[in-house]
């Protein structure tokens, strides 16, 4: 195909053109997209944070910033990573644009208020760098108290803007519960559901459950600085650990929100590179619903050593070991998936490997961390950094990546270039890996977490990491180069350039503005390749090797 | 490497710290293995069973293995259910303090730690204790929350305002080791670093004898010296002139200091007495009003000395 | 598709609502008793049933998709896990150690901060 | 977007029929309801909490606090539930007259609610009976009583908030059956307004009891 005709055919694209059609587009894949911009930003400001971070503490003495200017580095690098780029991030994104073409929908069942979603988004992220600006935030992401209640800045600010930003998610998630339940096509049964919707929905039953606590405690936090009400300050009679349940009742939940759509996308790529159908594809949709509702019950092992009572730790602890089970589940059915297939090594099942790994390491120092004697020693060291930086980064941002390499050609229509993709794979893992592998074993010999500076003897391994992180930023520059050059002059692709058997790769590449020509008629599964094969976006079926037995499969062609 | 230390960990110095290690050592040896099968299996299948030419093929319509599924559920199961109980009850030791434990009071102030001994000995950022006998810590806090954290004898606790907390540890092995922050506290965290020294039953005594009647035959200068590194002032003031969190001792009597609210003073001894006693009433501009007070952790004779030893920077 | 839309007889409309009534008096009344400990569980329990009136028949949830029914009961089931879970630890914190978790000082510290002489006034109001 | 020929004109596009736009909306908003109800926990947990240190302290404070007013508010609140759940049925069965009249009346008793609430704040503001720091009464023994204060004001605060933003729900579903939008057909966001309606009954049936009727 050649350039001019991919402009020249319709699609969400060029439908309509000019700011205005994009500012108020009802298009849950033009929503997509300008989530993708907004939400890359802060990622890109948040990156550059934890550069300045590692470039400080390659020695311990004061090298760019001060103790000061270094506590709100970390603050915001944590609170703009985590609320604004790790928790919107894929649902907002990947869900948003892909969710609908999955399920056969021709939107998601609110327009308007996904929309609105976008808009409250985008004014909570203003609220965060209105305090950037004034002040800025030295609370470290968590906001405990009694510290968050004293100390100067512009905490209201920012907890009013993470409270709005909130209502960005709520809106996300009552969306997407209600788009899965009413708005599957004819004979998209709950079985039929690709692996990624069963993710996404049980984030999204964690974001409508859990997102209204974190803004009642953050309301709570501001009204004890503004009047000291005296629940959390104990200046007050009120009780700092008490706002450590409040927190972490949302914030445990809200790793969930952040890692299962990941492996939602995981489960997709695994199948679809491996062409083969998904092993144990009720375990993986069952222990995401498991997931989703026992990470309310654990979220006691942030506080160990918090002085809760041994009671509670005990319970928290034990609750915590069960939440790691249905993960190991998920890894040992994805080994079980790739055995026996038909293994193609393309960009995204690179980083689907790549997670697998991490997110392994990242799995089993959780299992350290939740057994509550070994964790009193790791607690609050750089261990814990490593882990979440592991479950994160390897896990999140690989699944983040895995998807966004996947379905780029889907969004664009253009292909980006494989050579320079696999590059960064390979730049991106082996600096992952220098930064935080480091950091284990400094946090294993005692190195607190939040320290400006530091005794002499971590020296060597801090500068390690260090030289980790910039390694794991040049691999980012490079991928946002051949992103960006794929998508204006990427080369143009079909339908189907993977062979997938989700309903998005039947509709053309971009998809055009009502998302199918006409609504599909679900009859196969959404990994049958057992029997069915694409090629050339020619669906083959084994035993009707010549003919496509219903019009579901018809090309969506002008 | 210390002796003890392992690739991990650093040497363990009290009696809980080898079952923690053990516990760790378990879950790291279980880890690696399962790791091992998983991920390098995963990574050994995607490779032996790659597409050749390019050529995609159809695969086995088998997605499902009971007997399968269940092994690799219940093995980790057990496997969790042994490291909880395993952790939980080294937990439990570390909760439950002996009988006949030394009391020590340990107060986390931004951002020194404050320990009061019996018989009204005190010392600051310096815990010193005898090896071989149980030492029960009671922690507070006069600010925000900060964590006694020692890392060669495994154990951690918060220290909390308007609260007690507890921890114990027998120390093993007689040395200096750190004593960190584990908590952060703002500006001056990572600069709230103490020290434990494990010393011989009868030095302790000792130490607990010269350090009950502070500073006597020592000249206030000499006190002073002591004390404004044993008091963490150095943490926050420096005596060569760099500027810190406060500012700098070089030169501090008799230098005229423009205030916050814009008046001049001059540094001489009732300046310097208030502002330890009393550290928020006037801040010389351009600094935050971050210091704690001293009042009842300095006795009349030691910010005498402090002033004494002060005017000697001058000169 | 009217068929879809049950309409609730005017009778049990304004039959609940006396109910409600009623049962508010109820509350107030006993609320005048003394049952020790089982005050709240008695307050709470009326208020519980009232709840179900309005969920039942004002909101519809008897008639209306189960799912809806489902989707409510789960909202209430983690306010409870939340409440739950949280008083493990503040009512257990003495269970190992005697007398550690306690306040230091029952009635607050003297509010220290230099812009609330208001609350320091009150604190020491108390002593 | 393009409207085929037996598309209702309130048909969304991405719907095919009207029954699957009404069962979405529904569910959209129970699972709304669900965020509200979170959205009070984290005050149900400062007040249980808090309680259950400090009984004693709880039971001398509620004293202060007017039953009669709370009583007469429970019933205001009870007769605007049914007000605006009969209004439904009205539009169920065309009386959209009716619907009109009975959104009104719920409109009234909305007020009415706030009115009595201002006087009870009023009353507590004289006395100085307010949270945290600005708690300036004396006569409650018992530890921190400005604590039962904060959760007081707390509670029936972001309870009145929702009173206010329900009264605007609702004003605006009046507007929309006075123009005639609704029919015995489509009536759905006169529905989900008086769901959320029904919830704010709900919360309050339960603040009720716990801030004035314990001890």
């Amino acid at each position: 195909m050649a350039k001019d005709q991919l402009n020249a055919q319709k699609n969400y694209l060029n439908e309509q053109k000019g700011i205005k059609s994009w500012l108020f587009t009802l298009d849950h894949k033009r929503i997509g997209i300008m989530y993708l911009f907004a939400i890359m930003f802060f990622f890109f400001i948040g990156g550059v944070m934890a550069l300045f971070i590692r470039l400080e503490l390659i020695r311990p003495e004061e090298i760019v910033v001060g103790a000061d200017t270094y506590n709100q580095l970390f603050t915001l690098h944590g609170a703009i990573m985590i609320f604004l780029f790790i928790v919107p991030g894929i649902p907002a994104i990947m869900g948003n644009f892909f969710l609908p073409l999955m399920i056969g929908a021709k939107d998601v069942a609110f327009p308007r208020l996904n929309l609105a979603s976008w808009y409250v988004y985008i004014l909570g992220s203003v609220f965060a760098i209105y305090s950037i600006m004034n002040g800025s935030v030295d609370t470290g992401w968590t906001f405990y108290t009694p510290y968050s209640s004293d100390t100067g800045g512009a905490v209201i600010s920012m907890t009013l803007g993470i409270f709005i930003l909130g209502f960005s998610s709520i809106f996300t998630g009552i969306n997407f519960i209600v788009t899965i339940h009413k708005l599957r096509a004819p004979g998209m049964t709950w079985f039929k559901l690709p692996l990624f919707a069963w993710g996404t929905y049980a984030t999204a039953i964690i974001q409508v459950l859990a997102t209204p606590v974190l803004g009642i405690t953050l309301l709570l936090l501001i009204f004890e600085r503004v009047m000291g009400i005296g629940i959390f300050d104990p200046a007050m009679g009120g009780d700092p650990v008490l706002y450590q349940h409040f927190f972490w009742f949302y914030s445990h939940p809200a790793v969930y929100i952040m890692i299962l759509p990941a492996m939602g996308i995981i489960s997709e790529v695994i199948s679809v590179f491996s062409n083969k159908k998904i092993f144990g594809y009720k375990p993986i949709a069952f222990s995401s619903l498991g997931i989703a509702l026992v990470s309310f019950l654990v979220w006691g092992h942030h506080m160990f050593t918090s002085g809760q009572s041994e009671l509670a730790a005990m319970i928290f602890s034990f609750l915590t070991f069960l939440v790691g089970i249905p993960s190991g589940i998920k890894m040992f059915n994805w080994m079980a998936t790739i055995y026996k297939g038909s293994v193609s090594f393309d960009t995204p099942m690179l980083y689907a490997l790549s997670f697998l790994f991490l997110f392994g390491i990242g799995g089993f120092t959780g299992i350290m961390l939740g057994a509550l004697s070994v964790d009193v020693h790791l607690h609050d060291t750089y261990f814990v950094v490593a882990h979440f930086h592991y479950v994160m980064m390897g896990g999140t941002v690989m699944g983040f990546l895995a998807g966004l390499h996947y379905w780029w050609p889907k969004m664009w229509g253009r292909m980006y270039s494989e050579y320079w993709a696999k590059l960064t794979v390979a730049v991106i893992f082996i600096g992952f890996n220098m930064t935080f592998f480091t950091q284990f074993i400094m946090g294993t010999k005692g190195m607190p977490r939040r320290y400006h500076s530091y005794v002499d003897q971590f020296q060597p391994l801090h500068a390690f990491s260090s030289v980790g992180s910039f390694i794991i930023g040049m691999g980012f520059f490079i991928m946002a180069a051949y992103l960006l050059h794929a998508m204006f002059r990427g080369k143009p692709v079909g339908k189907n350039p993977w062979g997938a058997l989700t309903l998005e790769w039947i509709t053309s590449s971009p998809p055009h503005h009502h998302n199918f020509e006409r609504t599909p008629l679900v009859t196969d599964g959404p990994y049958d390749y057992d029997r069915i094969m694409v090629e050339n976006d020619k669906w083959i079926y084994k035993d009707q090797p010549v003919e496509k037995p219903d019009e579901s499969q018809e090309k969506v062609e002008h | 490497m210390d002796k003890g230390e392992s690739f991990f960990l650093p040497a363990p110095s009290s009696t809980v710290a080898g079952e923690v290690d053990a516990l760790f050592n378990f879950i790291l040896i279980a880890s690696t293995v399962l790791f091992f099968i998983v991920v390098f299996g995963s990574i050994f299948f995607a490779i032996r069973y790659r597409r050749r030419n390019g050529k995609r093929q159809y695969t086995s319509e088998k997605a499902h293995n009971t007997k399968l599924e269940i092994i690799w559920t219940i093995i980790p199961t057990i496997l969790v259910v042994i490291v909880f109980f395993w952790g939980f009850s080294t937990y439990l030791k570390m909760h439950v303090v002996p009988k006949d434990a030394l009391q020590i009071k340990a107060t986390g102030q931004k951002w020194f730690w404050q320990f009061e001994y019996k018989d009204g000995a005190s010392s600051t950022n310096e815990l010193v204790v005898p090896v071989g006998k149980p030492v029960e810590i009671t922690l507070s806090s006069t600010d925000v929350i900060h964590s006694f954290y020692v890392p060669n004898f495994r154990i951690k606790m918060d220290a909390l305002p308007n609260r007690y907390t507890k921890t114990w540890f027998e120390a093993t092995q007689e040395g200096t080791f750190d004593l960190f922050c584990a908590e952060y506290c703002g500006t001056g965290h990572s600069k709230m670093i103490g020290t434990v020294k494990v010393v011989s039953e009868r030095e302790y005594d000792e130490w607990l004898e010269n350090n009950a009647i502070s500073g006597e035959g020592l000249s206030l200068v000499e006190l002073g010296e002591k004390l404004y590194t044993s008091k963490a002032c150095n943490t926050c003031h420096s005596i060569d002139g760099t500027p810190n969190t406060g500012p700098t001792f070089q030169g501090i009597f008799g230098r005229q200091e423009k205030l916050q609210d814009g008046t001049d003073i001059t540094a001489d001894e009732n300046y310097i007495r208030e502002s330890i006693l009393n550290p928020q009433a006037k801040i010389v501009s351009g600094y935050q009003p971050v210091m704690p007070t001293y009042q009842n952790i300095l006795k009349d004779r030691e910010v005498d000395a402090l002033v004494e030893y002060l005017k000697t920077l001058s000169n | 598709m009217e068929n879809h839309h049950h309409i609730t007889p005017l009778k049990t409309y304004l039959g609940v609502a006396v109910g409600l009534f009623i049962l508010t008096v109820v509350t107030v009344a006993v609320s005048f008793l003394d049952f020790g400990p089982f005050n709240l569980v008695v307050a709470l329990l009326i208020a519980a049933i009232k709840g179900s009136l309005v969920a039942l028949f004002f909101m519809h949830l008897l008639y209306d998709n189960k799912l809806f029914g489902a989707i409510f009961s789960i909202s209430i089931a983690f306010v409870a896990i939340f409440i739950i879970l949280t008083m493990f630890d503040t009512m257990g914190r003495d269970m190992v150690v005697e007398g550690k978790s306690k306040p230091i000082n029952e009635k607050a510290v003297i509010y220290s901060k230099q812009d609330s002489s208001a609350a320091a006034d009150t604190t020491q109001s108390n002593h | 977007m393009e409207h085929t020929g037996d598309h209702p004109k309130f048909l969304a596009h991405h719907f095919s029929e009207a029954s699957q736009q009404q069962e979405s909306a529904k569910l959209g908003m129970w699972i709304f309801l669900v965020t509200e109800v979170l959205l009070f926990s984290g005050l149900f947990v400062f007040y249980a909490i808090f309680r259950a240190w400090h009984p004693d302290m709880f039971i001398n404070a509620h004293v202060h606090l007017n039953v009669y007013l709370g009583t007469l508010n429970t019933f205001v609140l009870i007769t605007s539930s049914l007000t605006v759940a009969l209004a439904i049925r009205g539009l169920q069965l065309k009386k959209n007259k009716q619907a009109i009249w009975l959104l009104i009346m719920t409109l009234i008793f909305a007020a009415i609610f706030l009115v009595v609430k201002y006087f009870e704040y009023s009353h507590k503001f004289h006395l100085g009976q307010l949270p945290g720091k600005f708690y300036s009464f004396d006569g409650i023994v018992g530890t921190n009583p400005h604590v039962f204060f904060s959760v007081y004001f707390l509670l029936t605060g972001l309870h009145g908030v929702h009173v206010i933003a329900g009264m605007i729900v609702i004003g605006y579903v009046l507007l929309r059956t006075i123009k005639g939008h609704f029919s015995a057909e489509y009536y759905t966001p006169v529905e989900n307004a008086g769901l959320y309606w029904h919830l704010v009954d709900l919360v309050w049936i339960f603040l009720f009891p716990l801030l004035y009727l314990i001890g």
